[in-house]
C-alpha cells in the first residue's frame, strides 16, 4: 500500500472514531444518568430506546441559525470551537487500541496527548475573550484557572507511570503494564482520575460553566453548529481521558485472548471508565472555586509528588 | 427523612460515597417515568384540566366574569320576554345567553368562577389535550365549553355518615307544622339510605377522549335535557 | 517520522471537518439577524457596560504556578528514559529528587504563607 | 530537496508570518493569538528536524502555559475588542526598528551561511540521548535551573500577593500622615488587588493577613 493512501485511511479512521464514540458515550450518559434519576431519558428518536437522539439533535443544530454578537470579536469567536475540538481529534489519533492498532504511534506520544490537550484550553479562553460579554469572560477565566491547576498533577502522574514503564509511548507503557500496578500506581491513577474530570470541566468541577452562576460560562454567546462543537469536543474529551486511562492504569489490551480481542479490552475497559465519568456527574455536588484550587495544589499535587517519589524508588532498587 | 439529615459523624467520604451508593441503587430499580402520549396519565380523579359549561343552568349573572382574576371570561346576552303562561298572567323576562368563552391563554386555573357560579353552570374537567399552534385559538367558546361538559366526572361520593345535600333535605324536611319526633329521623334516615351516592370506579379515573365514556349521573342527566351541543364550526371566529 | 505524517494529516482532516460542517451549516440554517438578536446576552436586560470586567487576580496566580511547574515537570519525561540504566539510573535519583525538592520548598513556602488559599 | 525539507520550510514561512502578524497587528489578544500560531509551527520545526521531545515540550509549556498566562494578563488588565490605537510607533521608531532587524538578520545569517553546506541526512534525536546527556553531562545547569524556576515561583508570587500584603499599610500610613479621615476604607479598597465582580467570592478584608 502507498503511503499517501495509507496515511488517508489512518487519518479517516481516527475520523469515524471521533464522530462515532463521543456519540456512544452521549447516549450512554442519557441512560445511564436518567436512569440513576428513576427517569427513562430519551425514548422515540430512532425507534428503539432513542438511540439515535444526539444523531438528531446533530440535525437540529446544523439548522439552527448561527448568531455571531455585534460586540464580539468575530473571527476568534468563530473559530473558537474548531480550537476547542481539533486537539481531541489528534490526541484520539496517538492512543492505541491495541499494539498494533494504533493510528499514529509516536515515540512519544503520553507526552504527545498532554501537550495536545493543554492546546484545549485556548479555545476556552479565545471563545470567552471573543465573545464580549461577562459571564463569558468570568467562565473562560475560571476554566483556564482550572485548566493549568489540574493540568500540573495529571502531568506528574503520567510521568509517574512514564517512569514505571521506563517508555514514553503509551504503546509502549500499556505494553508493560502488569496487574501489580493497579495496587502500585494506585495514587497516581485516583490523581490522574480526578485530574482528567476536571481538565474536562465535568461536574463536580463544573465551575466554569457553573450555569446557576456564570449562565454558560464561555459558550453563553453561542449558538447552533458552533456550541454544538464545543459539546462534542466535551464528549470526546471523555472519550480520550478514558481512553488515556484504560491504556495507562487498566493495562489497555490486557486480558483474555489479547492477540485477537486486544482493542475491544481497550474498548471496554475505556467504556467502564467513561461511565465511571458519568456516574460522578450524577452523584455529586459541584466544587466551589476556592475548593477547587485547593484541591489541586494541597492535595493532588502532593500525592502525585509522593506517587512519583515512590515509583522512582521502587524503580530503582528493583532494577 | 432523619436519617439523611443526620450529620455525618465520619467526615467527607462516606457522604460521597453514599451519594455514588444512591445513585448506583436507583439505576437498577425500574424508573417512574410515564410515556404520556402512549400512556395515558394516571390523573386525581378532580384534577383541573378544562372548565366546561353547562349552558342551560347559566343566567348569564356575571358573577363568574366579575370574580375572574384574569378577566379571562367574556359573557354577552341579552333579554327575552316569555309570554304569560295563562291568559291574564303576567309577563316574564329572562336571559338570554348570546356569549359565554373562557380565554385559556389567559386562565390561571384558579377555579373561582367554578366556585362562585352559584347555579353550578361552570365545572372542572380533566381533559387537558387543547393545545393550539395558535394562541388565539385559546379563546374557546359556549358551543367548545358545553362539548366538555360530558367528560365531567361525577362529583366525589359524600363522606359517610355527612349531613343530606340540601336538595335531598329540603324534599325530605317533614311538612311544617308536623311532630318533629321520631318519624322526622326515620324518614331522613330513609332517604339517607336511598340517596344517590355516586360511585366511581377506579377506570374513570382516567377519562379518555372519548365523550360520555362514563359521565356523571347528573351531568348525563342534564345532557339529556338540554339540546345536543352545535358543533364547533358554530364558534364565531 | 511516520506517525507524525499521521497526525499532520489529522489535524487537516479535523480542520476539514469544521469547514464542512460550516458550509452545511451555511446551507441549511437559516439567516436572519436582527439588532435585538445581536445585543450581548445578559439575561435579558440590556447589556451594561462593556463586555469587560475586573476580575480577581487570583487566577492569576496559579497560571503563574503552572507555568513554573510545567517548566519543572518535563524534565521528568526525559528521566523516566534513563532511571533504569544502569550507569545513571541511581545518580539521577538523587538529581531528580534535589530538583523537585528545591521547587518543593517553594511550594511549601507559598502553601505556609497562604498564598495557596483562594480567599 | 525531500519532503523534510518542504515540510520544515512551511513551518518555518507559517512561523515567520505569524511572527510578523503577531507584532503588527494592532488588537493585543490577536497578537498573542498569532504568538501561538508561531510558537505552534516552531514546534513543528523542531519535529521535522528529528527533536521530537523539544517540539513537544515547546507545545506543553509554551503554547500550553505561556501563552496561556500572557492571555490571562491580557483579560485581566483591559484587553478591548478591536484595534487598539495605544499600539502606535512613531515612523522614526520603526525606521530604527528597520535598521535593527536588518542588523541582526545580517549578525545571524553571516554566522550561519558559512556553515550551511550540502543537506546532510538527519538523524533524529532520539529522546534518550537528550535524558542521558541532561542527567549526565548537563547535570549542574539542570539543578541550577531549579534554583532559577524557585526564584521564578518566590518572585511571582510575592509580585501578584503584594498589593495583599503590603498595600494596606503603605496607603493607611500614607492616609494618617496626611490625616485624612476617609483613609481607612482607601486603604480597604487598595488592599484589594481588584473589585470584586458578579459571582465571585468576596475579598479577604485588608489587613486580616498581616
Amino acid at each position: 500500500m502507498s503511503q499517501p493512501i495509507e496515511v488517508t485511511l489512518r487519518a479517516l479512521a481516527v475520523l469515524v472514531a471521533f464522530l462515532v464514540l463521543p456519540l456512544l458515550v452521549g447516549q450512554t450518559e442519557h441512560k445511564v444518568m436518567a436512569h440513576m434519576q428513576g427517569r427513562l431519558g430519551p425514548m422515540y428518536a430512532g425507534g428503539f430506546h432513542g438511540w439515535a437522539q444526539l444523531v438528531a439533535d446533530g440535525v437540529k443544530f446544523v439548522q439552527k441559525e448561527d448568531i455571531t454578537p455585534a460586540a464580539a470579536d468575530r473571527w476568534v469567536f468563530r473559530v473558537a470551537p474548531a480550537v476547542a475540538l481539533v486537539p481531541y481529534l489528534v490526541a484520539l489519533a496517538a492512543i492505541p487500541l491495541s499494539p498494533h492498532l494504533v493510528a499514529a504511534a509516536a515515540p512519544g506520544s503520553a507526552v504527545f496527548v498532554l501537550a495536545v490537550t493543554a492546546v484545549g484550553i485556548l479555545g476556552t479562553l479565545m471563545a470567552g475573550w471573543a465573545s464580549a460579554n461577562k459571564y463569558s469572560l468570568l467562565g473562560a477565566m475560571r476554566a483556564a484557572a482550572q485548566l493549568l491547576s489540574y493540568e500540573l498533577p495529571m502531568v506528574l502522574a503520567v510521568a509517574s507511570v512514564c517512569l514505571a514503564a521506563g517508555s514514553l509511548s503509551l504503546t509502549g507503557i500499556a505494553g508493560a503494564w502488569s496487574p501489580w500496578w493497579l495496587l502500585w500506581q494506585l495514587p497516581g491513577a485516583v490523581v490522574f482520575l480526578v485530574s482528567a474530570v476536571a481538565e474536562l470541566q465535568r461536574p463536580p468541577f463544573d465551575m466554569p460553566v457553573a450555569d446557576s452562576e456564570i449562565v454558560f460560562g464561555a459558550y453563553t454567546e453561542y449558538t447552533g453548529l458552533r456550541f454544538a462543537f464545543f459539546l462534542l469536543s466535551e464528549y470526546a474529551g471523555i472519550v480520550v481521558m478514558s481512553l488515556l486511562f484504560a491504556v495507562l492504569y487498566l493495562g489497555g489490551w490486557h486480558g483474555a485472548f489479547s492477540d485477537v480481542l486486544g482493542w475491544l479490552w481497550t474498548l471496554l475497559k475505556g467504556f467502564a471508565v467513561a461511565v465511571l465519568v458519568i456516574w460522578l456527574r450524577v452523584a455529586w455536588p459541584r466544587l466551589r472555586e476556592d475548593q477547587l484550587q485547593r484541591l489541586a495544589w494541597l492535595v493532588l499535587v502532593p500525592l502525585a509528588l509522593g506517587q512519583l517519589a515512590l515509583t522512582g524508588l521502587w524503580v530503582v532498587t528493583t532494577a | 427523612m432523619t436519617q439523611a439529615s443526620r450529620p455525618s459523624s465520619r467526615g467527607a467520604v462516606p457522604g460521597i460515597l453514599k451519594g455514588l451508593a444512591t445513585t448506583a441503587k436507583t439505576l437498577v430499580r425500574p424508573t417512574h417515568t410515564a410515556e404520556y402520549p402512549d400512556v395515558p396519565p394516571h390523573l386525581p380523579p378532580r384534577s383541573r384540566g378544562v372548565i366546561a359549561l353547562l349552558e342551560e343552568n347559566c343566567t348569564s349573572c356575571m358573577l363568574c366574569a366579575r370574580e375572574c382574576p384574569d378577566w379571562c371570561i367574556y359573557i354577552d346576552s341579552h333579554k327575552e320576554t316569555i309570554p304569560a303562561a295563562a291568559p291574564g298572567g303576567r309577563e316574564r323576562q329572562r336571559n338570554v345567553l348570546d356569549r359565554f368563552a373562557i380565554d385559556f391563554s389567559l386562565c390561571m386555573y384558579c377555579g373561582i368562577c367554578i366556585e362562585v357560579c352559584p347555579f353550578d353552570a361552570l365545572h372542572w374537567s380533566p381533559e387537558f389535550e387543547y393545545s393550539e399552534l395558535d394562541i388565539r385559538d385559546l379563546l374557546h367558546e359556549k358551543g367548545r365549553l358545553g362539548q366538555w361538559m360530558p367528560t365531567v366526572p361525577p362529583p366525589p361520593a359524600l363522606d359517610e355518615r355527612s349531613a343530606d345535600p340540601a336538595e335531598i333535605a329540603a324534599t325530605t324536611r317533614p311538612a311544617r307544622g308536623a311532630s318533629k319526633l321520631v318519624t322526622g329521623e326515620r324518614a331522613t334516615a330513609g332517604a339517607r339510605a336511598e340517596r344517590a351516592r355516586p360511585t366511581r370506579s377506579v377506570g374513570d379515573d382516567s377519562p379518555s377522549g372519548a365523550a360520555g365514556a362514563t359521565p356523571g349521573e347528573a351531568a348525563a342527566a342534564e345532557a339529556q335535557a338540554r339540546p345536543t351541543p352545535p358543533p364547533e364550526g358554530e364558534d364565531q371566529k | 517520522m511516520p506517525p507524525y505524517v499521521v497526525i499532520a494529516a489529522v489535524v487537516l482532516v479535523g480542520l476539514l471537518l469544521f469547514v464542512a460542517a460550516m458550509g452545511a451549516r451555511r446551507l441549511l440554517a437559516p439567516r436572519a439577524p436582527t439588532r435585538a438578536k445581536l445585543t450581548t446576552y445578559e439575561s435579558g436586560v440590556d447589556p451594561v457596560g462593556s463586555g469587560w470586567a475586573q476580575t480577581q487576580i487570583r487566577y492569576f496566580v496559579y497560571a503563574f504556578l503552572y507555568v513554573i511547574f510545567a517548566v519543572d515537570a518535563v524534565y521528568l519525561f526525559p528521566w523516566a528514559l534513563v532511571l533504569r540504566t544502569s550507569g545513571l539510573g541511581r545518580a539521577s535519583l538523587v538529581e531528580m529528587a534535589l530538583f523537585i525538592g528545591v521547587l518543593v520548598v517553594g511550594l511549601v513556602h507559598a502553601a505556609r504563607r497562604g498564598l495557596l488559599r483562594w480567599l | 530537496m525531500t519532503a523534510l525539507d518542504v515540510a520544515f520550510a512551511a513551518a518555518g514561512v507559517v512561523a515567520s508570518a505569524s511572527g510578523l502578524l503577531a507584532v503588527t497587528t494592532r488588537h493585543v489578544v490577536h497578537a498573542a493569538l498569532w504568538l501561538v500560531v508561531c510558537l505552534g509551527s516552531v514546534a513543528g520545526c523542531y519535529l521535522v528536524l528529528g527533536a521530537e521531545f523539544v517540539a513537544l515540550v515547546q507545545l506543553l509549556v509554551y503554547v500550553g502555559a505561556v501563552v496561556v498566562l500572557v492571555l490571562f494578563a491580557l483579560m485581566l488588565t483591559r484587553a478591548p475588542i478591536g484595534p487598539n490605537p495605544d499600539i502606535s510607533t512613531s515612523p522614526l521608531h520603526r525606521v530604527l526598528a528597520a535598521f535593527l532587524a536588518a542588523g541582526v538578520t545580517t549578525l545571524v545569517a553571516a554566522a550561519l551561511l558559512p556553515l550551511a553546506g550540502p543537506a546532510r541526512r538527519r538523524a533524529g534525536t532520539a529522546t534518550g540521548d537528550l535524558a542521558s546527556a541532561l542527567f549526565g553531562t548537563w547535570v549542574w545547569p539542570f539543578e541550577i535551573l531549579s534554583v532559577l524556576l524557585l526564584l521564578a515561583l518566590v518572585a511571582a508570587l510575592a509580585v501578584s500577593r503584594m498589593a495583599d500584603r503590603q498595600g494596606p499599610d503603605a496607603a493607611q500610613t500614607l492616609a494618617e500622615s496626611a490625616g485624612d479621615p476617609v483613609g481607612k476604607p482607601l486603604a480597604e479598597m487598595a488592599g484589594r488587588p481588584t473589585a470584586q465582580s458578579a459571582g465571585e467570592l468576596p475579598a479577604q478584608p485588608a489587613g486580616e493577613r498581616a
